[in-house]
């Protein structure tokens, strides 16, 4: 037997039955298909999907948190050296460092830094910047339906596609890796 | 170095401006920001005097020539320009004070429209001709090979003084003549008379720092009066002295001495002379001693009981009553007449009550003290009138003279339509305008001379208005000739005289060296320390200013018969017209400067245009509103001009100001405003002849039209906030009196 | 109108029918489309010579004076900053507590936030007097040692903004890239490599949706303390003043319900003219037009209640000069603009109290423009009259504002306009994949056997014994 | 070249140059915060006691002047000093171009052959001055005052030879005595005189040079 | 240099937090303006047109109140009877120009005996409203002439105008003053917006271009810069003047000496009702008369031991701490 490697993408258009198929592999019907080697392609987000798939991690609100904190300290600072070098403004007998406005700009500051920090680590932790692409799409996920991408060898290759054809699948898309 | 401050003239020490080669430097124009090598060019000067310091400024003293009352002046001068006036401290005239229209000198030096070439009048037009033109044709008109018989040559001018003055007389002595019109609007002429008869002296002198009650029958004094800025001055002392002056001002229309007034008082045009009558009636009743006066003027006096009184004048018989009470128990007092007295028929007899106030308040001697002359009366200012503006008229209607030389008077433009001058004035066959400015006299001369600017030419005055230090001030060039042809007056006189071949006159090459040995020739009294002739001239044009000394000088008191005509109303014309005179506008010869245009009219706030002032009740009978167009006519003309309305104006007087209304005089002035001078009927005081300003009638009719009045209160009233606050007399005399605090 | 149904949604739509209604409003367009360009650009044509007019003469041309160194410019400005906030307000609130509904109605409405907040921009750079030094507001380094005043509410401005513009434009290009690669998958030619490059190579992979969804909460968390702050800053300009009439403690709310109320009420107004030109009835549905003006009608009686707070804390206050500007407003030169917008802003909401009312699409149209012309005069009676009246009598002062003014806000419309008619032909203005999401989970709530019927599936799938493989196949 | 970071002035490298003033200013000042501690201090120049030259380059352009006046010559090979010809600059605000009369007070006798001289001859004889190109300008609304820096860097500084005023002239003019007409050299800019008014404790007041 | 100045600047801060505010002052210019003696002539204003070169507008432009006269005299007529507030039913634009000014209506009375606005709002001063004196009458509108307030920039120490610009161009200098950088204003104009005596003017055209036609331009004050479109302006206190006189003092190495120098407006003023001069000189002509008024910088009310002294500062109770003290105009009632 040659040691081939396939990936292939399973289409559904009912989701019930995409998310049974996964289940299945969830419950090791296919053997050495671990569930967390599935990835999805799906025309809306599916969070229910996670039930089956278990939690997957997302980094982006830690990214935020730095953007944020990042913003508050350099807002701050930024403003603060700007102002106590600002060799004309000081003379009139009234704060150097005013803190009320430094607050509001300090907020402002706060947000857009998070803002940032979060669409930046958005755009490189889902893979848009930077990161590979699924060779195998489909338009139609774009449209209803379902697909369900597994990177298998030999072993798994028949048992899986005749998991997906038991759960109504489609269309299956597939090619050879190595 | 020096700059600013005016008390380091030391520093002055070598004044005049002979040969200096003097570069404009650019100004400072704010878009071209010129950083780049080579834009810009930068010259130095040729040989400069010693003082010049490019970038620093240098302060030379000079006399304003913007009114009659010749104030002394600094002028800053920087690189050859002059940039600012100052008034010079050691003038006993001004203090180093100046009032707007001094400021605004510069902008007549520096007018655009100022005159760069002698105009020849050819084939009906003014047409621009060289000095030789202009000078062969000034021989031919009035040189000695003219023929000209003296007695129809004038001259035709403004207040004149100093030794532009002695020139005059001597170029009018070298003619034949003895023609000589001196014309101002604003003039204290019947006023003058008046005192010649009754105290013995035309001009006395006022103490208003003196009195405790001054009481002021329409006199302008701080404003468009005799010398604004000296009565200014003392005007502050009066209102801080112990205890506070009280100033009530009684006349038709709130003038600007009116707007500072403790107490002001609307009183019907004409009748001031019977207010005066009135209280002088509540004096005598109430224990003030007329035994002094002849038995008719007191049987007058009784005449005029307080209910016949407030009726005559519209003012409450209480008010009457409590004026002279104050007067009484405050004295010294001081009672002035002004504009609105004397413009009336009946002038003279008003302004006559107006003065026996004085006398039967014992003022004569305590505030109104003696002037006496000065050690050189042909120097003293010649004070105008309108009475020659009326003989003027006169001899050119009559076609008595051949040849007018017109200087620092603007007829055409003073004269009351009526009076028909533009056009009798072309009887004239050859007239000659010396002037800056292509006003309307000039323009419809036939030879018009350049002359220079205040600030270019040399000179002496004597101010119109002399306090106890009399003295004559020096005027002086605070710069080159901006237009190089255009020519001193006095240098001009220089050159008629010596075209007359009048002995004494042919050895100066030009008036700078004729002033220089008169004031060489000066008696050593008033030199004072100097130790030469040069010294003493370089003192002089340090200072500005030479004190010379009071010649005579007494008072009497000489009541004289009153004889005051019954009020009458014409219903036909219901309204007295009251062409008011503005510290700014003066009688229009600041027409032109752009500074005096955009400053608001001290009372109304109005800018840039003619105005009529109505009371609101006669607005609500005329049915108008601010910025409505209405229409003022006499029998000898119509105004039109836009509404203000306030309570300054008495209800049957329809106010508007002087100044504008011109038809040339440059840019600024010309076709802007209305001239009320132009609707006045030709009555004339029946003493003096003098014409009378405020007696004509008119009616006043909505025009129709609207426009926003421009003016600069967007709100006249303070809406309760502390803007400005007012505190009574007696808090002031208790917190303040007595006190210099600094 | 009939009722058309009183669901939201009608769950049953196919999801292509979905792709091929939405995706057909990006076709070439109509002539009226054309048309409509052609007006606005005539529009922002207008502007553009007024303010080239103005740069080259002077402010004076605006027939700004002394008093009334603000006139329309910042009036509308407010105005359109206000504006912004109705996109936010759906898109973010409206997301954060799962009102799905917002869902086919969001994306015009993020879209006006940012064009609002691009066409805000401009008035202040009109409005100054030296325009081409407006950068020297921007905190840079220079060897001058000159940097802004941050005590300034100008500059505050200056910071809110940008945040605002750059996070607003964010978050809208964020929710559209799913979209985007729907496009990029049904396009072809320049089309094709356009979307190819917005899209990001969006493939709609649990990943990316994971991520997505994080970043979109997030980025909806910041959205709306931005939007307050934007609008309090905004109203600071005013508040942090010592001017009668602006020195008022309840600008900050009042000026943000304000701009809630003219975002609701163009959302209106653009709702019905892409309802009608799109004919997208089956996604606008009246239902949710319902809601919106129901929406916008529980906001005009906030700023209907916050204006008498205002009025009440002023007559009542203890400044009588605030007073003095405040009856001013009432029977001064401003009254009837007062009135109106009185009127426009308090009365004529109730339009959308009633049902009837509500359903009259084309009267509604009328009504939400109208409401939006009493939140400009809002604007400008919150900036003139104060000016006109304040403590020095000297400068009490009306003045009309000149043609110059009334182009460039009449031209920002156009230039508004006209780049919203080129988001419609760009990109999908109705979001198909959260359309999609609606159906779905519309459709789950609906019939909930579904669901029960998918679980019963798992929980079988559970309990069959796991064998290795699967037989057959 | 080392470069050195001043929070006020910018980056700047050892000739005075900035080169980083037109960074974003986010990243500026960010790099700013860190490096604020890192400050050169400079050393006092070596002719003039108690100050600290202005730094800054500026490549001037060559000007076309009336007559092409030789500073070198005057300055430079008979040491004449500046204020002998600029004499209003210790006492005003400008330093003035010296009258053509303080020209021909030496040109009457020296060098009257030469072509420049007999240029400069014909001017005096027309009684016209030379019309000079403005090389060294601010603009408008800048008031710099000679008066005052030569106060502050020669008259009363302790320990500054007069003599030697030629080297706090070429603070802002360069080395004028080795050039013939002078030639902008110096950037004279906003940031050229605040970096020397920083270095020397200049007054930092807006209105002392803007109005 | 910079962490030099960051660290003087936060010890500044702490100080200026605790003893509210901190000053450093070198001179405190201040001015004081005797109403007693004013006659409301406009020679100040002329001469502030001389001095800094200020255009002239023209009457069109006047009209639209784009005149630049930094030295004004506003004059207000006394209004005995105010009545409350009542404007016409048929109110619109033009019936409100119309009946407005002339006659303005409002007199409303601060509704709170103790609030800042009572100091703000006190109409007609000590007394003033019994008004049967020795001229016997109840006055009429025009009886006691007219109020004549000479209104130049009050130079404020608690600038309203100088926190809200945005880039700085106005600030307070060591003298004291209000500055206003020409050249780094970008016209914002919020500091106009802000300045409760409406005492900031905008160049809203390139003025110079035909306010000054050849040769009126030569008379333009070399010493301070023609501003251009876009710029606010407003009085400088002269700041040319100041400059002078500061430089020949330090030329001289000594102290500007009281009276060595005015403001173009008091230099001129015929009456001498303005004074200027250095606040912080003790010996100052205005120091004294600051001390004498019992009026003093840095309050919102001043807590005068008599309160017949006339000085006040305009509109104080915004505590805008002026440095122009108003003397009350006296009148014989």
């Amino acid at each position: 037997m040659s040691n081939k490697k396939y990936r292939i993408l399973g289409l559904f258009s009912d989701f019930e039955e995409a998310f049974l198929a996964i289940n299945d592999i969830k419950l090791n019907r296919v053997p050495g298909v671990s569930v967390d080697d599935v990835r999805l392609m799906s025309p809306i987000e599916h969070p229910e999907i996670e039930e089956i798939l278990g939690e997957r991690p997302a980094h982006v609100p830690k990214f935020t948190l730095a953007g944020a904190c990042f913003g508050i300290t350099f807002g701050f600072l930024f403003l603060a050296s700007a102002q106590a070098n600002f060799l004309v403004q000081p003379q009139g007998g009234k704060p150097v460092v005013p803190l009320p406005s430094n607050i509001v700009l300090t907020y402002e500051m706060l947000i857009l830094f998070g803002v940032i920090f979060t669409v930046v680590s958005f755009l490189f932790l889902s893979g848009l910047i930077g990161g590979k692409k699924e060779r195998l799409y489909s338009e139609k996920v774009g449209v209803d339906q379902i697909g369900v991408i597994l990177e298998l060898d030999d072993h798994t290759y028949e048992p899986t596609k005749a998991l997906f054809k038991q759960h109504k699948v489609l269309e299956i898309r597939e090619e050879v890796i190595k | 170095m020096s700059g600013n401050n005016v008390n380091r003239r030391d520093f002055l020490k070598i004044l005049g401006w002979g040969g200096v080669g003097v570069a404009v430097a650019g100004c400072d124009r704010p878009t071209t920001v010129t950083l780049e090598e080579g834009k810009e060019e930068v010259v130095a000067y040729l040989q400069p005097e010693e003082y010049v310091i490019p970038g620093v400024g240098v302060w030379f003293a000079s006399t304003c020539q913007q009114c009659p009352a010749g104030c002394g002046v600094h002028g800053r001068v920087r690189e050859g320009r002059v940039l600012k006036m100052e008034g010079n401290p050691d003038s006993p005239i001004n203090y180093g004070k100046l009032c707007q229209m001094g400021q605004a000198g510069l902008q007549g030096h520096y007018n655009p429209d100022r005159l760069k070439k002698p105009l020849l009048r050819k084939g009906g037009a003014l047409t621009e001709v060289s000095w030789e033109e202009a000078m062969a044709q000034l021989d031919q008109k009035v040189g000695i090979a003219s023929g000209l018989n003296g007695e129809r040559f004038a001259w035709f001018t403004g207040t004149v003084s100093g030794h532009q003055s002695v020139l005059l007389s001597a170029h009018l002595a070298s003619m034949g003549s003895k023609n000589h019109f001196v014309h101002e609007v604003i003039n204290d002429a019947v006023v003058r008379a008046v005192n010649q008869d009754m105290l013995g002296e035309a001009a006395p002198r006022y103490l208003l720092d003196q009195a405790k009650v001054v009481l002021s029958f329409g006199a302008d004094f701080v404003g468009a009066g005799a010398s604004p800025v000296y009565f200014a001055n003392s005007y502050a002392k009066f209102r801080t002295a112990t205890p506070r002056g009280v100033l009530i001002q009684v006349e038709p229309k709130m003038t600007l001495t009116g707007g500072s007034a403790d107490l002001w008082v609307a009183i019907r045009p004409g009748t001031e002379g019977v207010l005066a009558l009135g209280i002088a009636n509540y004096l005598t009743t109430n224990g003030v001693d007329a035994s002094g006066l002849p038995e008719s003027l007191r049987a007058l006096i009784s005449g005029y009981g307080p209910d016949k009184v407030s009726k005559i004048t519209g003012v409450s018989a209480d008010r009457v009553a409590r004026i002279a009470a104050l007067l009484k128990d405050r004295s010294p007092s001081l009672v002035l007449a002004g504009a609105s007295a004397e413009g009336h028929a009946h002038g003279y007899q008003s302004v006559a009550a107006i003065t026996l106030l004085n006398i039967l308040l014992g003022n004569v001697g305590k505030t109104i003290v003696p002037s006496g002359a000065s050690q050189f009366p042909q120097m003293e200012a010649k004070p105008g009138n309108t009475r020659d503006l009326l003989a003027f008229a006169n001899a050119a209607e009559q076609k008595a003279l051949d040849v007018v030389f017109f200087h620092g008077a603007n007829p055409v433009y003073t004269a009351p339509a009526a009076l028909g001058l533009a056009e009798k004035i072309k009887n004239i066959p050859f007239k000659v305008a010396f002037s800056c400015f292509p006003d309307e006299t000039a323009m419809s001369a036939d030879l018009v001379l350049p002359i220079l600017s205040a600030h270019e030419d040399w000179g002496t005055h004597m101010g119109v208005y002399q306090p106890e230090q009399k003295s004559i001030s020096i005027q002086q060039p605070l710069m080159e000739p901006i237009y190089p042809d255009s020519k001193g007056f006095g240098d001009l006189l220089l050159v008629m005289l010596k075209a007359r071949k009048v002995t004494g006159f042919d050895g100066f090459e030009d008036y700078y060296a004729y002033l220089k040995s008169a004031f060489a020739a000066l008696p050593a009294s008033v030199k004072g320390d100097a130790v030469s002739d040069e010294d003493f001239w370089g003192k002089t044009l340090q200072k500005g200013i030479v004190k010379v000394a009071t010649v005579g000088g007494s008072l009497s008191t000489k009541a004289i018969e009153i004889n005051l005509p019954e009020f009458k109303e014409d219903s036909s014309r219901p309204y007295h017209l009251v062409p008011s005179a503005r510290l700014g506008m003066w009688d229009g010869r600041h027409a032109n400067l752009p500074w005096l245009q955009e400053a608001p009219d001290q009372i109304s706030k109005v800018v840039w245009t003619s105005w009529v002032e109505v009371h609101p009740q006669t607005a609500a009978k005329l049915g108008v509103k601010e910025g409505d167009f209405i229409k003022v006519a006499s029998e000898h003309g119509a105004v039109e001009a836009q509404v203000y309305i306030y309570k300054g104006v008495h209800p049957d007087v329809i106010a508007v100001p002087m100044g504008q209304g011109h038809e040339e005089y440059g840019r600024y002035a010309k076709g802007r405003g209305v001239n009320p001078l132009k609707v006045l009927a030709p009555a004339t005081d029946a003493k003096t002849g003098e014409l009378a300003l405020y007696a004509t009638r008119v009616t006043a009719t909505h025009a129709g039209r609207r426009e926003l009045l421009v003016k600069l209160m967007g709100n006249e009233t303070q809406l309760g906030r502390k803007m400005v606050a007012t505190v009574k007399a007696e808090v002031f005399n208790r917190t303040e009196g007595g006190k210099d605090v600094a | 109108m009939k009722h058309v149904s009183e669901k939201d949604i009608n769950e049953e739509i196919k999801w292509a029918q979905i792709n091929t209604d939405i995706l057909q409003s990006l076709q070439n367009p109509r002539k009226a489309y054309w048309v409509a360009v052609a007006v606005c650009v005539a529009m922002l044509a207008c502007a553009v010579v007024a303010e080239v007019y103005q740069y080259q003469t002077g402010l004076g041309v605006a027939d700004l004076n002394r008093p009334h160194m603000w006139g329309l410019y910042i009036a509308t400005f407010i105005f359109w900053i206000g504006m912004s906030h109705s996109g936010t307000l759906l898109s973010a609130i409206l997301h954060i507590v799962h009102a799905d509904w917002r869902k086919p109605i969001y994306r015009f409405a993020e879209a006006m936030t940012t064009f609002s907040l691009m066409t805000a921009g401009f008035f202040p750079m009109i409005h100054l007097g030296r325009m081409w030094n407006l950068y020297w507001v921007i905190p840079y380094v220079t060897d001058r040692g000159i940097w802004p005043n941050f005590r300034s509410p100008l500059v505050w401005d200056a910071f809110a903004i940008t945040t605002y513009l750059t996070s607003s434009a964010v978050f809208l290009f964020i929710g559209m890239i799913p979209d985007l690669a729907i496009c990029r998958d049904n396009s072809t030619g320049w089309r094709k490599k356009l979307y190819t490059v917005l899209s990001l190579g969006w493939q709609g992979t649990d990943r990316q949706w994971r991520n997505f969804r994080k970043t979109y909460m997030l980025m909806a968390c910041f959205l709306i303390p931005l939007a307050v702050s934007v609008h309090s800053i905004v109203s600071s300009d005013f508040a942090m003043s010592i001017m009668p009439g602006w020195h008022v403690t309840s600008f900050p709310p009042y000026f943000v319900a304000g701009a809630l109320y003219s975002g609701c009420a163009s959302i209106i107004t653009l709702f019905i003219i892409l309802r009608y030109f799109f004919r997208w009835e089956e996604y606008m549905t009246m239902a949710i037009h319902e809601k919106i003006c129901k929406l916008t009608f529980a906001i005009a009686m906030v700023w209907t209640y916050l204006n008498l707070v205002e009025f009440g804390a002023t007559w009542y206050g203890h400044d009588p000069v605030a007073k003095e500007v405040l009856i001013s407003k009432f029977v001064g030169p401003f009254a009837p603009f007062f009135w109106a917008m009185l009127f426009f802003g308090s009365v004529l909401p109730f339009a959308l109290a009633f049902e009837k009312s509500r359903r009259n699409l084309p009267w509604m149209f009328v009504v939400s423009l109208l409401l939006n012309v009493g939140m400009w005069l809002e604007r400008w009676m919150i900036v003139g009259p104060t000016l006109s009246h304040a403590y020095g009598p000297e400068s009490w002062n009306f003045l009309w504002p000149s043609i110059v003014q009334w182009a460039i806000v009449f031209g920002s419309f156009g230039w508004f306009g006209l780049l919203f008619l080129i988001f419609v032909k760009v990109v999908p203005a109705v979001s198909m994949y959260e359309v999609k999401e609606m159906v779905f989970h519309r459709r789950r709530e609906a019939n909930p056997e579904l669901a029960a019927r998918f679980h019963r599936r798992i929980t079988d799938a559970q309990s069959v014994t796991a064998k290795p493989g699967i037989e057959g196949a | 070249m080392s470069v050195v970071y001043s929070f006020f002035s910018g980056w700047v490298d050892r000739s005075g140059a900035s080169i980083g003033g037109r960074l974003p200013g986010y990243l500026m000042a960010l790099m700013g915060v860190v490096a604020m501690m890192v400050l050169a201090a400079s050393p006092a120049h070596a002719d003039v006691p108690n100050a600290v030259p202005p730094k800054g380059e500026h490549q001037g352009k060559h000007v076309e002047q009336p007559i092409e006046f030789p500073h070198d010559i005057h300055a430079n090979v008979n040491k004449i000093n500046c204020m002998y010809c600029h004499t209003y600059a210790r006492r005003s605000k400008v330093a003035g171009i010296p009258p053509t009369s303080k020209c021909m007070g030496c040109h009457m006798v020296i060098a009257t052959d030469k072509p420049r001289i007999k240029k400069l001859t014909e001017y005096w004889e027309k009684r016209e001055p030379p019309r000079w190109k403005k090389v060294h300008d601010v603009p408008d609304f800048v008031h710099f005052t000679h008066e005052k820096h030569l106060k502050r860097f020669v008259f009363d500084n302790q320990g500054m030879e007069v003599e030697k005023v030629s080297e706090v002239c070429a603070f802002c003019h360069g080395e004028v005595k080795k050039m013939t007409v002078a030639e902008k050299v110096k950037p004279l800019n906003m940031g050229f005189c605040a970096r020397c008014h920083e270095a020397n404790k200049g007054p930092f007041d807006c209105w002392k040079c803007h109005k | 240099m910079s962490l030099n100045n960051i660290l003087t600047n936060w010890s500044r801060y702490r100080k200026g937090a605790e003893e509210g505010g901190f000053h450093e002052y070198e001179h405190q210019w201040g001015m004081v303006v005797d109403l007693n003696k004013c006659i409301g002539c406009n020679a100040c204003s002329v001469a502030c047109y001389a001095e800094n070169n200020l255009p002239v507008v023209g009457e069109a432009r006047y009209a639209k109140s784009q005149f630049m006269s930094w030295m004004r005299i506003e004059r207000y007529w006394d209004e005995p009877d105010l009545e409350p507030y009542q404007a016409s039913p048929t109110a619109n634009v033009d019936v409100w120009i119309e009946t407005n000014p002339p006659a303005g209506k409002t007199a409303l009375k601060p509704s709170m005996p103790g609030s800042y606005a009572e100091g703000l709002l006190e109409p007609g001063g000590q007394g003033f409203e019994e008004r049967v004196g020795v001229f016997g009458t109840k006055g009429e509108m025009q009886d006691f002439g007219a109020s004549f307030l000479p209104m130049m920039c009050q130079q404020c120490h608690a600038a309203t105008c100088e926190p809200v610009c945005p880039v700085a161009a106005t600030y307070h200098t060591p003298d004291g003053l209000n500055a206003q950088v020409y050249n780094r204003c970008i016209g914002s104009r919020y500091c106009s917006n802000n300045c409760p005596y409406r005492l900031r003017y905008f160049n809203f055209w390139s003025y110079y271009e035909d306010a000054w036609p050849e040769p009126l331009h030569m008379q333009l004050n070399p010493d301070l810069a023609v501003r251009d479109k876009g710029v606010m302006e407003k009085c400088t206190f002269c700041v040319q003047r100041i400059r002078v006189a500061k430089d020949e003092a330090k030329m001289e190495n000594r102290k500007v000496r009281d009276g060595e120098f005015a403001t173009a407006c008091v230099q001129t003023c015929p009456t001498g009702a303005l004074v200027f001069g250095d606040l912080q000189d003790p010996e100052s002509r205005v120091s004294k008369l600051w001390r004498f008024h019992q009026v003093e910088q840095g309050k919102t009310k001043q807590n005068k031991q008599n309160k017949e002294l006339r000085g006040y500062r305009i509109l104080e109770g915004l505590n805008t701490d002026p440095s122009v003290m108003y003397l009350e105009r006296v009148r014989e009632v």
